[in-house]
């Protein structure tokens, strides 16, 4: 019934983000806001929907509520598809019994039969916690050519930050000879950006044969590319050079948010010609009242301005009240910042309200963080690096 | 009976010559309005938001950028194969090359679409008003009444004109007991909003008795002199909330500014009542280090790094350092560089104004500078 | 963010149908073909779309895959909307842990944050697996003006047949005052049809209530109505005249398809005004050769016809080949029947290949099934009443 | 390079003068063919299987029924918001109120669409040669030849037409070496598809110049005077499956007959190829106890008891018990009472023939009753 597709899409949405303490305490990691009106699983599926992949299923597990009404049809992203588009696909039971994702492969290998309904020749494993812009449709045009049994998408990190990704150490041509999973004395600067494309028939057989192993934790980067290397399977490195950040905890969420302010931004997102989509709140425009001061920030529809508002993002519907002051901030949609209240280096999450006065984070020090829905009283003090659940 | 059973129809065939250079290549439907809508949203919007699933919208002239921006109606989710959004336009066949003469003809034109549409009642509507209205209640008001036909009017000072319009008496039962039409000096604050709620198979018959009579408007040729006839009730319902008429330069430019205020805004944007329009993926706009933004709008996709006091901006507007602007609507995509200095102007789409011009006009009568101009 | 509704369906979609043997070895009951080409859920989603119902969660389990791909997007049933549409509704990770649906009720209750997104002031609850058209909003209308704290759509069955059924046993004004499944001495003939409009507050008190008791097995019929009679809640019944049928065994499916080729039909799927929508094949109008001969029948789009076809419903794409003989059949998608063979009262199931010469059921007695893409040699020879897998 | 680096402009302007009452009311490209299709359908589907992403088609007059077809794209999935289908109606402004004048003033009124559009390669098509092609290898040997335009061609005797179209010589490099337009009597077998694949810029160039120099057909007045320039490579690229033009109503008789031959058949729709189209949902053809139909396609929601051979019956067609269809197309929804008698007919949509009428038209030129006639 379904047309065959060259390549299909797997984004591995299912992250708990423990790191991320109360942020994900109600919603998956790849629901999570950023940069004034994206959810960073937007950036995934708009980089599948501009690199001509029309088919992505969605391996959701924890808190897939939030993620599935966001989503909806896909037609934020053109993925509404009568051939195609996207499909959440949480585990399911089969025959009398069934299991939850035991890990990235094992995700996969339940989902053998929706990629073959598809009878792809290639199969794009993507992670939905990281933000950049990339054509994956060149990564496909150098595995085809190369012709790999697996692509990994690498970007040179800093020689001392090295240790703690995937590295992958390459030969001239770029094939990989060896993964060292945080290596304590990495031999080489190029990390994985979890990012794969596997022929599928190869792909296949290796999901299998992990999946008959009753000590494999069912993970790509701990088993399946180990397993290839061993079977010397043809591995290529595809170097990538652009703007990428995994957004896996307060601190390097807050400072994706706080990078969009830097001049000239590190990231483009006005190319019309590689839009990141999103699901729009549909609000007027925003608005910055007679007494409103916004410098050096990023507001956007349906916020309105009465207070002081500097080096900080601004998501939808958000109001900061008269004599209110946000600076080095990150407001989530809807958040309300009452007069006088102070926030400083902090992340406001969905719905939060900050009572008149209160004083949230401070000028130095780490983030604090004001959970989903939270009222916070009047005059209440939240220090720098607190998180407030409730 | 529920909403579901009212079809809306939208002509937007209105005169359009006050608006001057704003309406040269679009119809008024079409107008950009509040920094990110057009005239058309309001309605269209109101409509689905009242629960109607079958909004037909009859183009005239100039109607390519109208039927761009509504496209397949997916902005308001009427983009289904039962029902939906329909674009009526003018119909071309092999010996008819042409153009409505007015309302009624472009309903005779469309009795297809009316006949075949499975809805028993029709709000039939004009584009030129801009309001946020729930028809609902209107819809309960016309049945308990058993009136033919109700009128909505409105009392806002927006919509009355010297010489121009509709106005009525209205009776304390709810019934329409007299009408103007262009008087001079209205005697009847009750202004028409052109928008008529009826059985889709009393609208049939009018339009076909009105074109076997020759006639041409349906609000002036047909509902106006039913009025005035015996035996034809005709209800009015009173619109409480906030309207304006897009008929003249300065009206549009006063609405803009009226956006500004809150009560105004928040009475044509809520959560209960929210105004659907194309999407257009910008990123949230950015505020530099010079800017200074006060008592204006601001959409999606604007930088903005000078002074802006009570104004609109579109999206994608780029205002450079030093500039300043006061009291301007400022369409999408235009470009305001370093130092400029604009007072009372509206900046149709994609206009540029270089480095140190100055444009000021008088707040009574803004200047228009023509969508791609550069000065 | 999602716009309240005034009503919100949940489709209870995970049914294992194990009475329907192997035609749901590979495929959700919801999803099986009937009537030349709808799947039995297509009536339940164009009954919402009809009667004005946007929002459908369809809560799935066992083998959803199929159901996910059917669904998609919703736009073959308008329900693919930016402010509702259907949402596919497995079982999720909540916090540390999961848990499979336990029962209809349990499965609406842990869908219960997905509901309270909508802000329903009722909940209606469908089940997959019947053939019907009906009103929704009538009912609803019906519930409203009682102000009922739920209404259940009943139906008169003969007497002799009561006692296989949930009967509810009313007042003259439709009160029911007793509620009995399965009664070896039924009081009553209306049976419940597994349709219920539930005021929201109400339904949501009596499934929390549900969920503390660990004695309960988690049903509405066996647990929510009862406990609702218990506390003398407001319990009304909605009469439905029109033709429904439970296609919940072979006999049964074989039945409510050879229903559609009577004259007149017993339930009409001409109507404009009430289509049944489903996803569209799209495949030319079907073809009768020369030599070809169709009475009686029902023979949708994609179908090439050689031989003789009577009294039976072929579905797309099928082919019956020169002296093949098809009597009082079922013919599911894509099956081909090879020249000379003779199928009579059998189901076919989608894909399955009959060999030329093949024999499958006879003219009397049980109905044959042959499963999914099952290959019968030629010549082979499959007795009324028994079912082919391999 | 991929085929979402091309764009499909497809012109549905032709003349239609010898489809009679067949293209009264609608285009060529919106004629129904082959029992639940349009003529456009195949080209549009053609382009999607290919993996165009985005297609305009340019209205002329009678485009109503073409629009309400396509709507919004929706079945070809052409509806998203970043490329899709684009329906372009000739422009009506304050100013201009018109038809185009050829291909050519078409292409140019429509230049801001191409110019926004983000492919760099056009495949620019007429809409009246009904083909079902894969686009990939064309593009593949165009660029491998790098020649400035690769024309389509077939030399299939379904496009030959005395004094009618354009004929090529191709050299065996495949470029194009001669060209005869309208001959009385065709000297080369290869007959111009009108498809031609070229770079978008080099298209808006030609169209540019064309417009300057006032001409309006591109292809009379741009192409076939290229290949006799010198210094533009034009190749040819030969189509080699089946292909019928739709210029008269004999043609067009023809191919929905030709469609019941198993060859033609499966070559226009196959698996890889699907033929998509607006669809109906209507139920299953239903056969009653008196049916008997041979060598005949039969539509969704027909209901047959009477007898038909060799015919065409489009969705929800009745025949009647005891009535005889021979040689026929039924449109959509006509009606045969029983008893009637039919031969050698086309019947528009709707039409219907009451109780024992009989009709029998000469092979060589079938009888057409109008749309929603009763006989």
């Amino acid at each position: 019934m379904l047309k065959k597709k060259q390549c299909v899409a797997m984004l591995l949405a299912g992250g708990q983000g423990s790191r991320l303490g109360i942020l994900t305490a109600t919603m998956a990691k790849p629901a999570i806001p950023y940069g004034g009106k994206y959810r960073i699983i937007d950036f995934p599926l708009s980089n599948c929907t501009n690199s001509g992949i029309d088919v992505v299923g969605a391996l959701t597990q924890y808190q897939p509520l939030e993620l599935n009404a966001y989503i909806g049809s896909g037609s934020p992203w053109d993925l509404d598809l009568a051939h195609g588009g996207v499909y959440v696909l949480p585990p399911y039971v089969k025959g009398k019994h069934g299991e939850w994702y035991s890990g990235t492969a094992n995700a996969i290998y339940q989902n053998v039969a929706f990629i073959e309904q598809f009878n792809p020749d290639y199969v794009l494993i993507l992670s939905g916690d990281h933000i950049y812009k990339m054509d994956y449709n060149e990564m496909l045009a150098y595995h085809i050519e190369r012709g790999a049994d697996v692509t990994i998408a690498v970007r040179e990190v800093p020689w001392e930050e090295a240790s703690r990704f995937g590295i992958m150490n390459t030969n001239a041509e770029n094939v990989i000879e060896e993964f060292e999973e945080k290596p304590k004395n990495p031999k080489n600067n190029k990390a994985s950006m979890g990012v794969y494309i596997f022929t599928w028939d190869k792909l296949k057989a290796y999901l299998t044969e992990d999946a008959a192993d009753p000590n494999s934790s069912n993970d790509f980067g701990k088993n399946i590319i180990p397993n290839m290397l061993r079977d010397q399977q043809k591995l290529f490195a595809f170097d990538f050079n652009g703007y990428w950040k995994d957004v896996g905890t307060i601190e390097s969420l807050w400072e994706a948010n706080m990078d969009l302010l830097n001049m000239p931004m590190p990231i483009d997102l006005y190319d019309k010609r590689w839009r990141i989509y999103g699901r729009n709140p549909g609000v007027a425009p925003h608005y910055i009242a007679p007494g409103g001061v916004a410098h050096s920030c990023l507001i956007t529809e349906g916020c309105e301005v009465y207070g002081r508002v500097e080096h900080s993002v601004l998501f939808a519907g958000v109001t900061v009240m008269e004599g209110a002051c946000v600076e080095d901030s990150v407001i989530m949609p809807n958040a309300v910042v009452e007069r006088g209240a102070q926030v400083r280096r902090a992340i406001v999450a969905e719905g939060a309200v900050i009572g008149a006065g209160a004083q949230v984070g401070e000028a130095t020090g780490n983030i604090a963080v004001i959970g989903q829905n939270v009222k916070l009283a009047a005059g209440a003090v939240v220090a720098a690096g607190e998180q407030r659940e409730h | 009976m529920a909403m579901k059973n009212v079809m809306g129809i939208i002509y937007t065939g209105e005169r359009d010559s006050y608006l001057r250079e704003l309406t040269l290549m679009r119809a008024i439907a079409a107008l950009p309005v509040a920094g990110r809508y057009r005239v058309i949203d309001f309605l269209v919007s109101g409509l689905v938001n009242s629960g109607v699933k079958n909004v037909g919208v009859i183009m005239q002239k100039n109607y390519h950028s109208l039927m761009d921006h509504l496209g397949s109606g997916k902005e308001w989710d009427l983009h289904g194969k039962n029902d939906g959004l329909y674009i009526l336009p003018p119909f071309l066949t092999r010996e008819n090359v042409g153009v409505y003469n007015g309302s009624l003809d472009a309903l005779h034109s469309n009795s297809g679409y009316l006949r075949r549409s499975k809805q028993e009642y029709v709000l039939l509507c004009n584009s030129l008003i801009v309001f946020n209205a729930n028809f609902s209640d209107m819809l309960e008001t016309h049945l308990r009444s058993e009136a033919d036909v109700t009128i909505l009017y409105s009392k806002s000072p927006n919509l009355r004109r010297p010489e121009y319009g509709t106005y009525f008496e209205v009776n304390s039962e709810g019934i329409i007991t007299d009408v103007e039409i262009d008087p001079t000096r209205p005697r009847y604050e009750n202004a028409c909003m052109e928008v008529y709620l009826l059985r889709k198979d009393l609208l049939m018959d009018l339009v076909d008795r009105g074109a076997a009579h020759g006639y041409h408007d349906i609000n002036r040729d047909v509902f106006q002199r039913m009025i005035r006839d015996a035996g034809i009730r005709m209800a009015g319902y009173e619109y409480t909330d906030v309207c304006y008429r897009m008929d003249s330069v300065q009206s549009y430019f006063n609405f803009n500014m009226d956006v500004l205020d809150a009560r105004v805004r928040h009475s044509l944007f809520s959560e209960e009542k929210p105004v659907y329009t194309k999407v257009r993926d910008e990123m949230p706009a950015r505020y530099l280090e010079h800017a200074r933004v006060v008592n204006t709008m601001v959409a999606d996709g604007c930088i903005v790094d000078g002074n802006v006091e009570h104004s609109m901006l579109f999206r994608g507007v780029r205002i450079g350092k030093g500039a300043r602007i006061k009291n301007c609507v400022i369409m999408q995509d235009s470009v305001i560089e370093e130092d400029v200095t604009l007072e009372n102007c509206i900046l149709d789409k994609q206009a540029v104004i270089k480095r140190g011009g100055k444009l000021i006009g008088p707040s009574t009568y803004p200047i228009v500078i023509s969508k791609d101009m550069t000065i």
